[in-house]
């Protein structure tokens, strides 16, 4: 299933119901607020909800909360202390929270990236892909010695899709550009990701990505004098010369609406995959010196993404063993993203799974 | 100018007094701190001493996350206190999370109670972690500290490695966890509905058993005769070996069956996110316990206490979660220059 | 004729330690020229003062005068810088730095490494003291390291030059070389203050003496028309008892060490060649010997905390205990009282009682558990017997004093019954009550038909003591000799190592 | 081959933060201070030293700030270690936990700082050199002053008195006591001088390899710095050695993934802690060697007039 209209209608007249309680939401949060990065973005998020709905709503937030057992507890507490809805923005929470949901039937939960819902708990989730689809346009056209590098965090779907839609992106425009992939099995390590992006330009790649969520790889690439992308927020400031364009999310218009479900009382269990279309998910300031060309391109796909029109994942898709994973003019469902695991042909290396 | 001098005795009003003065400092400190944020001391304080004890379900929670300290705490006592350094219980505590998950999933299906068996392959896979290290120093006199220490970092990566590969939940969307823990391979819970499970008994047991060793059996004498007094350990005949051994087994085992709690008891699967820094944390709630058992179990509590006052004091006050590190590292700070008045007096005038 | 300026005058120096009074209100003089001795017993406030003179220690009343004027030393620096150098009694030298770079260090920044490397030589040879400035102190015999102490405090040009109990580790060839030098530079003008418990050195060195007893002079006299009995009743109040006489030894044969040879496991440990050793029942046997010729490894391959002699080598009631551990030779009947009391005869910060489990197992029941009570009552049982002067049997054994401490652990040792008992060093640092009160038991134990093995620096005590004796040297031993046949100047020059071969002491061994 | 240059220069960069810590810790090991609070002091540095170039907006600036915040910790642990004795290792954990703490929470307001850019470092002429020049000389210049740094502490202590007196203190301080030389104040000295330069490695961290701040951002690097000073055998040379080599090690497990390599990454993860214990239990065969090469003291309170 996928996203909802974006209504985005402004504040109902406030005026309407002054006696009543302002509802509490409250956010849970993986790493520091401070990153640039992730929690960054959903913090974003949260603010919007606070600028969206004034003293009608009060939120909170925990954050760095390790995803094992103490995030149960987290969770737990933010419902006991009367929030009626609660974001669990890291992967690592579905389970507890599945367990905090069952407990607290009143209370709505929401799950970032996961794949278990309950009557109370439902599920969300945006399209990087997209994003990155679009960066591979850009990248290719900027790439003189044909060979891109991704700095990776750990080897889930998610991140495997990003891959693989930033190397198909790219093959639109340059059928043999190579992308090599260096995981320094961490989100968040900044020297390390320095040393993942410099060992990748020093092999020759020319343009980065990076899955990772701190500034390290576009200041890596500002200082070799190469091309990166910013990620989850705009971080052209850190890297002028480098800095080609940002994959952004802007999960703003999702919290607002879920707000507005539990306010309404129209709130109800599913999962919500956003992208470009629902404008969460956006590639954005791409620099004066990428090519008209490309930009065009860019504006094409975004457009047709917008429309719900263009994915990403049509086949033929081949792997990087050659083995096809996409049939001719298939378009790839929900389910087939969700189980990615292989890298597609263009793409240097084996899975570390083993599968 | 202040200056020190030693006591003929050390004092014992001191021993007592030290652990209650340092407490004091942090808290003054504390509420300076929070006076200093334009936060209500009142509201710091009891987010950080009340709270986390308010109510039943409360008490839960903090003995929940004091029972994997307890159990390392205690365990890395009997290292310190014969001078063998083990820092690398975080690195135990994963492969006992490990070995116990290997053990549930092999035995998956079954529905005699397997837990006893998961705790049992997360003891013994800690133990053998922590026999790498005993080995390495015994055989080739390499540092443990850092030998234990490199471990867990490799530790971490055969975890990683585990979960995002072989062993990852084939139903699981490709997500780096295992399949959920069968309900016969969870740890029983010792109230339902609560967290609390079998897991605070057995750290209680082994803090018991571990202070009978060290005071009441000949072995556990000799094992702290060298941290003392290695060469009083060599002229009596106790080896230097054995205490090694010993020392990093018992750490080993003990932080093995903590992970194997934890997976086995709130978390119910093994994740990427097993490793918190229980086995870094234990270093100083042994340190703050005095090394023995009974001051582990307090400090275990307070160390809890302030985890979870962490959290608290984000939600409740907005306060950054950094402040509980801050915390932490004031009490140790505190209680070590406290503890100097056990051995010293304190006197003004010249040198 | 009128009397020259005193070179140090010390006017009502006191200095208090916690517990203590080490020096009380002690006034003392010393003239230019003048070999000025200060005696005592062990504690008795000898050293303190001396490093009070140094500026190492700050007196808390008193004045100092240095050549009429008063002065305030506050450092060593300031000390070497007025002309005032020391020999420590516990050597501060720094075992990885050479010879030079140890002078250097104790000498102000004036000076070159290079020039203080000649410097050693050109006053090694005025003063016939032969060292080798580029060796590190690790290499060096103990005899050759006080000789870079020595030196060290040469270099300065002193006019005061302490000597802390230099001689306690030297040969008596050794002692009559550093008279010699120690005369020559008297002559030359510079006193010198000569810290010691040994009469008879006293007497053939100084020429005034000043002697303390619980941090107060009792006396100033001439060594050399004073009486050994009054130094005696000065030092220490009364005369020592006598110890009972020899017996001739009978009994089995209960040690026997057959041709040990051990390479050191120390970084800078002496090697042991080809060790042959017999005790019988029913006889003290003792060794002699400078420290650092080997005792110390030899004292571990026997008492087992080093295991790594050759099965067959050591021999205790006709079983071979080469390669059994220091818990397994207790049980067979070994018991040994190690030279160092604290941290290795006893853990400093445990009680009384928890050290008796060091080599006792009484209180241990099944399985290994303690019984405390009866761990308490043995504990009192040995404070009482032994008169050990402590707050009980919980008392942290650093809490006791070094005599007390003593004989807590050679009663320990002796009421373990055991077979042989070996003993280092039985009265080192031990007032002289105390000090008779543990030879008279070592000398009951012989009567009750134990064998003792001592192993003593001090040759007086070893002539009291002992039936036979052998000298060790260089990590070799010297055949044995009956007390009673031999003079303290033949096992002097054996101490050097140079004893006649015996090839029938060999047969001896090998026939037995 | 310029793969291999580049390779080359990576790791002497990637060495350099741990060269620097290390070294500081070595001038603590010598007088005999361990500080496990390196790690603390890092982050310290590193907070410091971008807040004072995000302030100030010179880049030299903040090493300075960096060493200073560092120094002043390193002060209350040298004075609590030293003059209070307490446990050396239980103070440094403390230091650790409370400086990751402090910078966590002081730092705060400066994740979201950019700071100015850096021009390409590169030394005249030298930089030219085929190969060489991209492998040794495009670097900061607080890459040659880490081995200017192993150089001159080499010299200090192989050639100087002033070398002397701290080994001296950390052989045996009793003695260097009874000679005269202050010994509390020495160590106290050293500590500082010690801890400023780990807090000159987090600035470098923090304001020119990864010109960022985010807490945590050290990520270990103070405990690998503890390791190498073990590994070298307290020699100043070998712990360039090692820290190039850790430095090495690291880049060479992304560069063999960058390549495809059909291992694991993540057991191309462990390569670098693998190699440290190899190395380790290499140089810890002979107890001779690391008896005859450690300070004596290493660890053990020291009490004038004992
Ligand atoms: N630093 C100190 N702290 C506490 N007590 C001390 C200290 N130094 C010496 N004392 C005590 O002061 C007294 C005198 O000690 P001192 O070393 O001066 O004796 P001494 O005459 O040199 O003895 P010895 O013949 O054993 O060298 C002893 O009781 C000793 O225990
Ligand atoms: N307990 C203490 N607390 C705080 N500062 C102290 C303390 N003891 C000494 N200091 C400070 O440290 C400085 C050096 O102290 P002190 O004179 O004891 O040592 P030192 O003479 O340098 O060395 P040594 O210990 O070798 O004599 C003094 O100037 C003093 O201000
Ligand atoms: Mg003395
Ligand atoms: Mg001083």
């Amino acid at each position: 299933g996928c996203g909802k209209k974006e209504e985005a209608a402004p504040a109902p007249a406030p005026a309407e119901a002054p006696k009543a309680e302002p509802i509490k939401a409250a956010w849970v949060y993986v790493g520091p607020v401070g990153d640039a990065g992730w929690s960054y973005a959903h913090d974003l998020g949260r603010k919007a909800v606070e600028a969206h709905f004034g003293d009608k709503v009060q939120t909170t937030f925990v954050e760095s909360v390790p995803e094992g057992a103490d995030a149960e507890r987290v969770i737990r507490d933010l419902a006991a202390q009367g929030n009626k809805i609660i974001f669990a923005t890291s992967f690592g929470y579905m389970e507890p929270m599945l367990k905090v949901a069952q407990e607290f039937p009143d209370v709505r939960f929401e799950h970032a990236t996961g794949y278990k819902t309950a009557p109370n708990m439902r599920i969300y989730d945006a399209s990087f892909y997209q994003d990155t689809y679009m960066a591979g346009i850009i990248a290719a056209h900027m790439t003189k010695t044909n060979t891109l590098g991704f700095v990776g965090s750990f080897p889930i779907p998610e991140v495997l899709r990003n891959i693989n839609a930033f190397v198909l992106g790219a093959q639109t425009v340059k059928p043999d550009v190579k992308l090599k992939v260096v995981w320094v099995n961490s989100w968040f390590d900044p020297p390390k990701e320095t040393e993942a992006a410099q060992s990748l330009i020093n092999q020759g790649a020319d343009v980065l990505l990076q899955n990772t969520d701190s500034t390290a790889v576009l200041q890596t690439a500002e200082k070799n004098g190469k091309y990166a992308f910013g990620w989850d927020s705009d971080m052209s400031g850190f890297g002028p010369k480098a800095h080609l364009a940002s994959a952004i999310v802007n999960w703003g218009p999702y919290y607002i609406q879920a707000v507005q479900d539990v306010l309404d009382g129209t709130w109800q269990t599913k999962r919500t995959v956003l992208g470009v279309k629902e404008g969460v998910n956006d590639l954005i300031k791409i620099a004066d010196v990428v090519p008209e060309a490309a930009k065009q391109k860019v504006e094409e796909v975004k457009a047709g993404l917008k429309r719900g029109e263009f994915e990403v994942f049509t086949g033929p898709i081949v792997d990087n063993t050659g083995k096809e994973v996409l049939a001719a003019g298939v378009k790839a469902d929900q389910d087939w993203k969700d189980k990615v695991n292989f890298f597609v042909k263009g793409v240097e290396g084996k899975l570390p799974s083993g599968h | 100018m202040l200056r020190l001098e030693m006591r003929a005795q050390p004092s014992r009003a001191w021993s007592a007094a030290s652990p209650l003065l340092a407490l004091v400092l942090t808290v003054v400190v504390g509420t300076a701190l929070f006076a200093l944020l334009g936060k209500d001391p009142v509201a710091g304080l009891r987010v950080f001493f009340w709270e986390p004890m308010r109510d039943l379900r409360a008490w839960s929670e903090l003995l929940l996350k004091a029972t994997p300290l307890l159990l390392i705490g205690v365990g890395l006592a009997i290292g310190f206190r014969s001078n063998v350094w083990n820092i690398g219980a975080e690195g135990q505590f994963v492969l006992g999370a490990i070995a116990a998950t290997g053990v549930a999933l092999a035995l998956q299906g079954q529905t005699w109670p397997v837990w006893p068996l998961v705790l049992l392959a997360g003891a013994v896979s800690g133990l053998l972690w922590a026999a790498v290290t005993a080995w390495l120093r015994d055989r080739f006199n390499a540092n443990e500290i850092l030998v234990s220490l490199m471990l867990v970092y490799v530790a971490v990566q055969l975890l990683n490695y585990l979960v995002y590969g072989p062993w990852k939940d084939p139903l699981g969307f490709n997500f780096p966890q295992t399949q959920r823990l069968d309900a016969a391979a969870q740890v029983p819970r010792l109230w339902p509905g609560l967290r609390l499970h079998l897991g605070l008994p057995l750290a209680l047991l082994a803090a018991l058993a571990v202070w009978v060793f060290l005071f009441r059996t000949r072995a556990g004498f000799a094992q702290q005769v060298g941290g003392l007094a290695p060469l009083a350990a060599r002229y009596a005949g106790f080896s230097s070996r054995t205490a090694l051994w010993v020392a990093m087994g018992v750490t080993g085992a003990l932080a093995g069956l903590a992970g194997a709690l934890e997976v086995a008891g709130p978390l119910g699967q093994l994740t990427p996110h097993v490793p918190v820094g229980y086995g870094f944390a234990a270093i100083i709630v042994a340190f703050v316990g005095r090394l023995h058992p009974v001051g582990i179990v307090g400090s275990a509590l307070l160390m809890s206490m302030f985890y979870i006052g962490g959290e608290l004091a984000q939600s409740r006050l907005g306060l950054p979660k950094s402040i509980t590190g801050v915390f932490q590292g004031l009490l140790l700070f505190a209680l070590l220059a406290c503890d100097t008045l056990i051995h010293y007096r304190l006197r003004w005038g010249r040198a | 004729m009128s009397r020259p300026t005193p070179r140090l005058e010390l006017h009502h120096i006191t200095k208090r330690y916690p517990g203590v009074v080490a020096n009380d209100d002690v006034s003392l003089q010393v003239l230019p020229g003048s070999i000025h001795a200060v005696l005592g017993e062990n504690g008795a406030g000898k050293s303190t003062l001396m490093k009070i003179i140094y500026g190492a220690v700050k007196p808390d009343d008193g004045v100092m005068l240095f050549n009429g004027r008063p002065v305030h030393v506050r450092s060593p620096q300031e000390a070497r810088a007025l002309g005032i150098s020391m020999v420590f009694q516990h050597f501060s030298l720094f075992e990885t730095l050479t010879v030079a770079e140890n002078v250097w260090l104790g000498l102000d920044a004036t000076l070159t490494l290079q020039e203080v490397t000649e410097a050693i030589e050109v006053k090694a040879r005025e003063y016939g003291l032969e060292v080798d400035a580029r060796r590190p102190v690790h290499s060096l015999s103990v005899g050759e390291r006080q000789r870079v102490e020595i030196v060290r405090a040469l270099l300065t040009q002193p006019q005061l030059l302490i000597l802390d109990e230099p001689t306690s580790v030297l040969t008596p060839q050794a002692v009559e070389r550093l008279f010699v030098v120690l005369r020559q530079l008297a002559d030359e003008g510079c006193s010198i203050l000569y810290i010691s418990h040994k009469l008879h050195e006293i007497r053939a060195l100084c020429d005034t003496c000043t002697v303390m007893r619980g941090g107060r002079v009792t006396g100033v006299c001439d060594p050399r028309v004073t009486s050994n009995a009054e130094l005696s009743r000065l030092m220490i109040g009364s005369e020592p008892p006598a110890l009972p006489p020899h017996r001739t030894p009978s009994g089995a044969v209960v040690l026997d060490v057959r041709g040990l040879t051990l390479p050191s496991t120390e970084p800078f440990g002496t090697d042991l060649h080809d060790i042959h050793l017999q005790v019988r029942a029913g006889e003290i046997v003792g060794i002699a010997g400078v420290s650092g010729n080997g005792q110390p490894e030899l004292l571990r391959a026997l008492s087992g905390e080093t295991v790594a002699a050759p099965a067959g080598t050591i021999w205790l009631d006709g079983h071979d205990i080469s390669r059994a551990g220091p818990g397994q030779r207790r049980r067979q009947g070994l018991h040994f009282v190690p030279e160092e009391r604290l941290g290795r005869g006893a853990v400093p910060t445990l009680g009384l009682a928890h050290n008796l489990l060091l080599t006792r197992g009484d209180a241990v029941g099944r399985g290994g558990w303690l019984r405390m009570g009866v761990l308490r009552a043995q504990a009192r049982d040995i404070i009482a017997r032994y008169g050990v002067k402590a707050a009980g049997p919980d008392a942290a054994a650093k809490s006791l004093s070094g005599g007390n401490l003593q004989k807590f652990i050679v009663g320990r040792e002796i009421e373990a019954r055991p077979t042989l008992l070996i003993v280092a060093q039985p009265t080192w640092g031990v007032d002289v009550g105390a000090a008779a009160q543990i030879r008279g038991q070592i000398v009951a134990l012989r009567e009750a038909g134990c064998g003792v093995l001592v192993v003593s620096e001090e040759l007086d005590e070893l002539f009291e003591l002992c039936d036979r004796l052998y000298v060790m040297a260089r990590g070799r031993l010297s055949p044995p000799v009956p007390v009673a046949e031999v003079s303290a100047e033949r096992i002097g020059e054996w101490m050097s190592g140079l004893w006649p071969q015996a090839p029938q002491a060999e047969g001896c061994h090998a026939a037995a | 081959m310029d793969a291999l240059a580049l390779l080359i220069a990576a790791s002497l960069n990637a060495g350099t933060v741990l060269a620097i810590a290390a070294l500081g810790l070595l001038i603590n090991e010598k007088v005999g201070v361990v500080n496990l609070g390196a790690e603390g002091l890092m982050l310290c540095g590193a907070l410091a030293g971008f807040a004072a170039v995000v302030q100030l907006g010179v880049h030299p600036l903040g090493l300075v700030a960096g060493m200073a915040v560092a120094a002043l910790l390193s002060l209350l642990f040298g004075w609590m270690v030293i003059y209070l004795n307490t446990n050396q290792y239980a103070t440094g954990l403390a230091l650790s936990l409370f400086g990751a703490g402090l910078s966590a929470f002081a730092g705060q307001s400066y994740t979201q700082f950019k700071l100015p850019e850096l021009t390409a470092a590169r030394v005249p002429l030298l930089a030219d050199l085929p190969f060489v020049g991209v492998a040794l000389f495009r670097q900061h210049w607080l890459v040659y002053a880490a081995v200017a740094l192993a150089l001159a502490l080499m010299w200090v202590y192989d050639r100087t008195r002033t070398g002397l007196v701290l080994r001296a203190v950390g052989e045996n301080p009793d003695s260097a006591h009874a000679l005269g030389y202050p010994v509390r104040r020495i160590r106290l000295l050293a500590v500082v001088v010690g801890g400023a330069l780990c807090g000159l490695a987090g600035a470098y961290v923090s304001t020119v390899y990864t010109p960022l701040w985010v807490e945590g951002m050290i990520a270990g690097k103070g405990w690998i710095a503890l390791a190498l000073t073990t590994f070298a055998t307290w020699r100043p040379a070998r712990v360039l050695l090692g820290a190039y080599l850790f430095g090495g090690v690291t880049m060479l497990q992304f560069h063999l993934q960058g390549m495809g390599v059909q291992i694991p990454s993540q057991f191309l993860t462990m390569m670098p802690y693998l190699a440290t214990i190899v190395v380790l239990v290499l140089i810890s065969r002979s107890p001779l060697w690391i008896r005859t090469h450690m300070p004596q003291s290493l660890g053990k309170p020291f009490h004038p007039g004992a």
